[in-house]
């Protein structure tokens, strides 16, 4: 069903976690299928410096999370705000059909978290 | 613990014991006639046939004549629920549970698209029918009750001894889908007002593809297929002879290990539940104790149970989330939801069926692994608070 | 000549080629999986059945998203049949032909009983539809042509290419019942303009109890059966996976050795109708050269037909009367009346059909025997006068 | 299917023939099946001395014809009008279900070969 780097990712995760001092925090959900996604950045210069994120969902819905983080890493906000979902299943190397919609969460919550920074929303007040 | 490959899945199929593989060759090779024709080997393999279908009414406390071979389970509740529905020729009302298999379940709801009405009782948080519900919602013309004998997803049995005698009482044809029961429990249809018993041989270890129906002398439902006169035209169509032969093997010796092979798994079972209870928010779905011998639920909390299947799966471990054949669909399961779970917590449910070849090593090991399996992606979940 | 166990009775059915038992002893044994099972098991016979799918769809021409799994040539037939009148959902008009197998000529009939227009094309005294006939029967709301590939009974083979044309002119949905043909002579679906095509893998040594529905993507059929979601809805129900595994190597086989197999038994089946056509007051049966390679059906008057079976089979011989799924019954078969055969003369009808197994030995044990038994019978007839 | 009874009487069936100076000649046939028997009766002192028969039919019928001609040898004409058909499925050991209207044939001929005689008519010319 999945292939290997999808069972990679599935398997180890990257940048599994939450960041204590994010600058900017998104949130996508599925309402169909119940898979919901939080991503954490740290912003530096209009650049995400670092990413986190944690995702309650599938296999695919995994391996979309934190393949997304490492293409985020290192990219100006105008460049996350480019990639697609599509551009993440592509990078895994291609999902089943019927799964495709759960790699939808990723992107989508990125984008959530890059559209409520420019909006001065969602950075984390240090305790 | 090093790396084991363990099934757990019994619920959605079974491998085929060697003795029944054995048995089947012949029809294959040699005795390859078509039981219609009238020649000898026509002949013998008629026998073989009617032998297959003694056997098998042997095992269900049931008379040669009251068995159909059919293709499976599937086909058994449609030819059942459709054909009754079809000889009743008219409108009429039919009571069945909210938690059937799709095979009875969505030709209900087609039936009332149809025009006839159907009530789908609710159930209790264990996934038990009301029979004192199900006797206040008969009205004059309801003309059948169609009530699983064990669900497939949570394992939790249904007093069909009450409902029979409710339906002996009202004249009220009754059908039972037993696919999961059958081969599990010991069941006797001289003692149960059971009018149509629906069952799948790869459900107890036969072959795929082939499937029986109990219908009582005197109920009757018309055919839904055309053809030749097989099975007495209720289901025409050169007869799968291997699969019949194989069908009736398997279930003459799952009937005579049954208590045996009962006690063996209840103990695995009740260690399975105990120690995946131990693992936190965690919680049993169906009946803790009517409930199928081989059957475990859970859900653990936080997390999905696709992805709780494939970190399994990486680790020898093959179970199922939800019913086999629906795990295509995305929806949560309309069982879980039924028995009152909420969407997130329906959705990491993770079914372990036990059979023939598990062992207590089996079980001792995934209680080392689901752990650990489960921890991880909680660790990934935003909702779980270690 | 000393007794030899003859068998020609290939059109009833066939036995299973050893290579194809060995294909499918895996998927009874280790590989028993659910294909609906998320698990690497059920993974892996997930790809075996798309596997087969591809090497049916190649078989036959056709793709593999073309190709729907069914227990066999009846469930093919009455799906394709009741599911266009499903989908339909108005009355229509359907033209068939009066030598269809039951399972295509019932279920039109129950068609016209539910309210649907039924042709019942005539045939000529070969057994073959008159083309213009067809076309003439055409009226505005005809939906469905089923017209079969070849009789199961006297081997003649339809025009399909031309009925195929004569279809797509007028957007009418075209349906061959091609159990017969299939693994006996080529057939290539993407030549052809046949929406609907029937098979049943034990007409060409598959397995019993398990058949293929080719429907041309964009047709269209309401299902008859609801359950999980297998063969996309079309047949639900656990898939027979070794018998899927069966039919697809067996077809493959088939294919592969068509021509030279067709070549063989061409020349057998020569050699018998000339040898059996030497017994006084004999006919054949169906057309002399538009007639499948395996087929010879004769008549031999003043006796009947079970008498000669039995005495054939005494000698070793299996042969049939009829179709040998209308073989309980004791009207003469529909096929022998329609081509103009008195009852007597149809009564008095044998077929012989080859097989893989079949030798120019077989063949000359059988002249020599035919005759004799023949001879024997005659002499107790009443209206036999040599 | 058939019993070894039914298929020795089949495979070598008694009485087959006509019989050329016959005081009776009865014939019955199922319309049904189209089986159709001939039966030829000698008889002296109302006693049957002498029997043939020719059968169009299934193996049943051929059987059941062999065997009843067996039955009435030496019977006189009161007793063998007392012969059922069951009689002579019962004789042969029995035969399938569905076969069973095929040994019908065989006594309701030799019936009206006895009817034909006692009305008078029947009696072959001899040329
Ligand atoms: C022409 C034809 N159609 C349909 C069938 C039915 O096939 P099955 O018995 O495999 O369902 C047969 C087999 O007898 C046949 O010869
Ligand atoms: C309760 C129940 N009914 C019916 C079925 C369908 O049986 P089959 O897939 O053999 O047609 C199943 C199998 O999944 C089942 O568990």
């Amino acid at each position: 069903m999945y292939n290997e780097r999808v069972v990679e990712h599935f398997s180890n995760p990257r940048n599994v976690g939450e960041l204590p001092d994010a600058d900017a925090i998104g949130e996508n959900g599925s309402f169909k299928c119940g898979d919901t996604m939080k991503i954490y950045l740290k912003i530096k210069d209009d650049r995400i410096v670092d990413v986190r994120f944690l995702t309650f969902g599938c296999g695919a819905a995994i391996a979309s999370s934190s393949m997304l983080t490492e293409m985020v890493k290192g990219k100006t906000l105008d460049e996350a705000m480019e990639i697609t979902n599509q551009d993440v299943a592509d990078e895994l190397g291609g999902l089943p059909p019927l799964k495709l919609h759960c790699s939808n969460l990723a992107a989508d919550a990125l984008h959530n978290a890059i559209e409520n920074y420019r909006k001065g929303k969602g950075k984390i007040e240090t305790a | 613990m090093s790396k084991r490959n363990i099934y757990m899945d019994h619920s959605a199929t079974t491998p085929v014991r060697e003795e029944v593989v054995e048995a089947m060759l012949p029809f294959y090779r040699e005795l390859y006639g078509n039981p219609s024709s009238v020649h000898a080997l026509g002949r013998t393999v008629r026998r073989a046939v009617e032998e297959a279908r003694e056997k098998t009414a042997l095992a269900l406390g049931a008379e040669p004549t009251e068995i159909y071979f059919t293709a499976g389970g599937t086909e058994s509740n449609n030819i059942t629920l459709r054909g009754a529905a079809k000889k009743r020729g008219k409108p009429g009302h039919i009571i069945t549970s909210s938690i059937e298999h799709h095979a009875v379940l969505d030709v209900c709801s087609e039936l009332a698209a149809e025009g006839h009405r159907v009530t789908f009782l609710p159930v209790d948080h264990y996934g038990r029918v009301n029979v004192n519900q199900l006797q206040a919602a008969i009205t004059p013309d309801t003309f059948m009750f169609s009530i699983m004998a064990a669900n497939n997803e949570i394992g939790t049995l249904q007093p069909l001894a009450e409902i029979g005698e409710v339906a002996r009482e009202h004249q009220i044809l009754f059908h039972t889908d037993a696919v999961q029961l059958v081969g599990q429990l010991p069941i006797d249809l001289k003692s149960l007002n059971v009018d149509f018993l629906s069952l799948s041989a790869h459900k107890f270890n036969g072959p795929k593809g082939i499937g029986a129906l109990y219908m009582r002398k005197g109920a009757k439902v018309t055919p839904l297929y055309c053809g030749g006169g097989q099975e007495r035209k209720l289901r025409p169509g050169t007869e799968n002879v291997p699969g019949i032969v194989g069908l009736s093997l398997a279930l003459e010796l799952a009937v005579a290990e049954i208590e045996e092979k009962r006690k063996r798994l209840e103990a695995l079972r009740t260690k399975m539940i105990k120690g995946l209870l131990a693992i936190s928010e965690t919680i049993l779905n169906g009946h803790p104790e009517e409930r199928l011998p081989n059957n475990v639920n859970v859900s653990f909390k936080h997390i999905e149970g696709e992805a709780i299947l494939l970190g399994l799966d990486l680790e020898g471990i093959a179970a199922s989330s939800g019913s086999a054949c629906s795990s295509g669909s995305l929806d949560p399961s309309h069982v879980l939801s039924a028995i009152g779970l909420d969407h997130p917590t329906a959705h990491g449910s993770i079914r372990f069926s036990l059979g023939r070849g598990n062992t207590k090593e089996d079980v001792d090991y995934l209680l080392q692994v689901v752990p650990r399996v489960v921890d991880k992606l909680r660790r990934i979940s935003p909702t779980y608070h270690a």
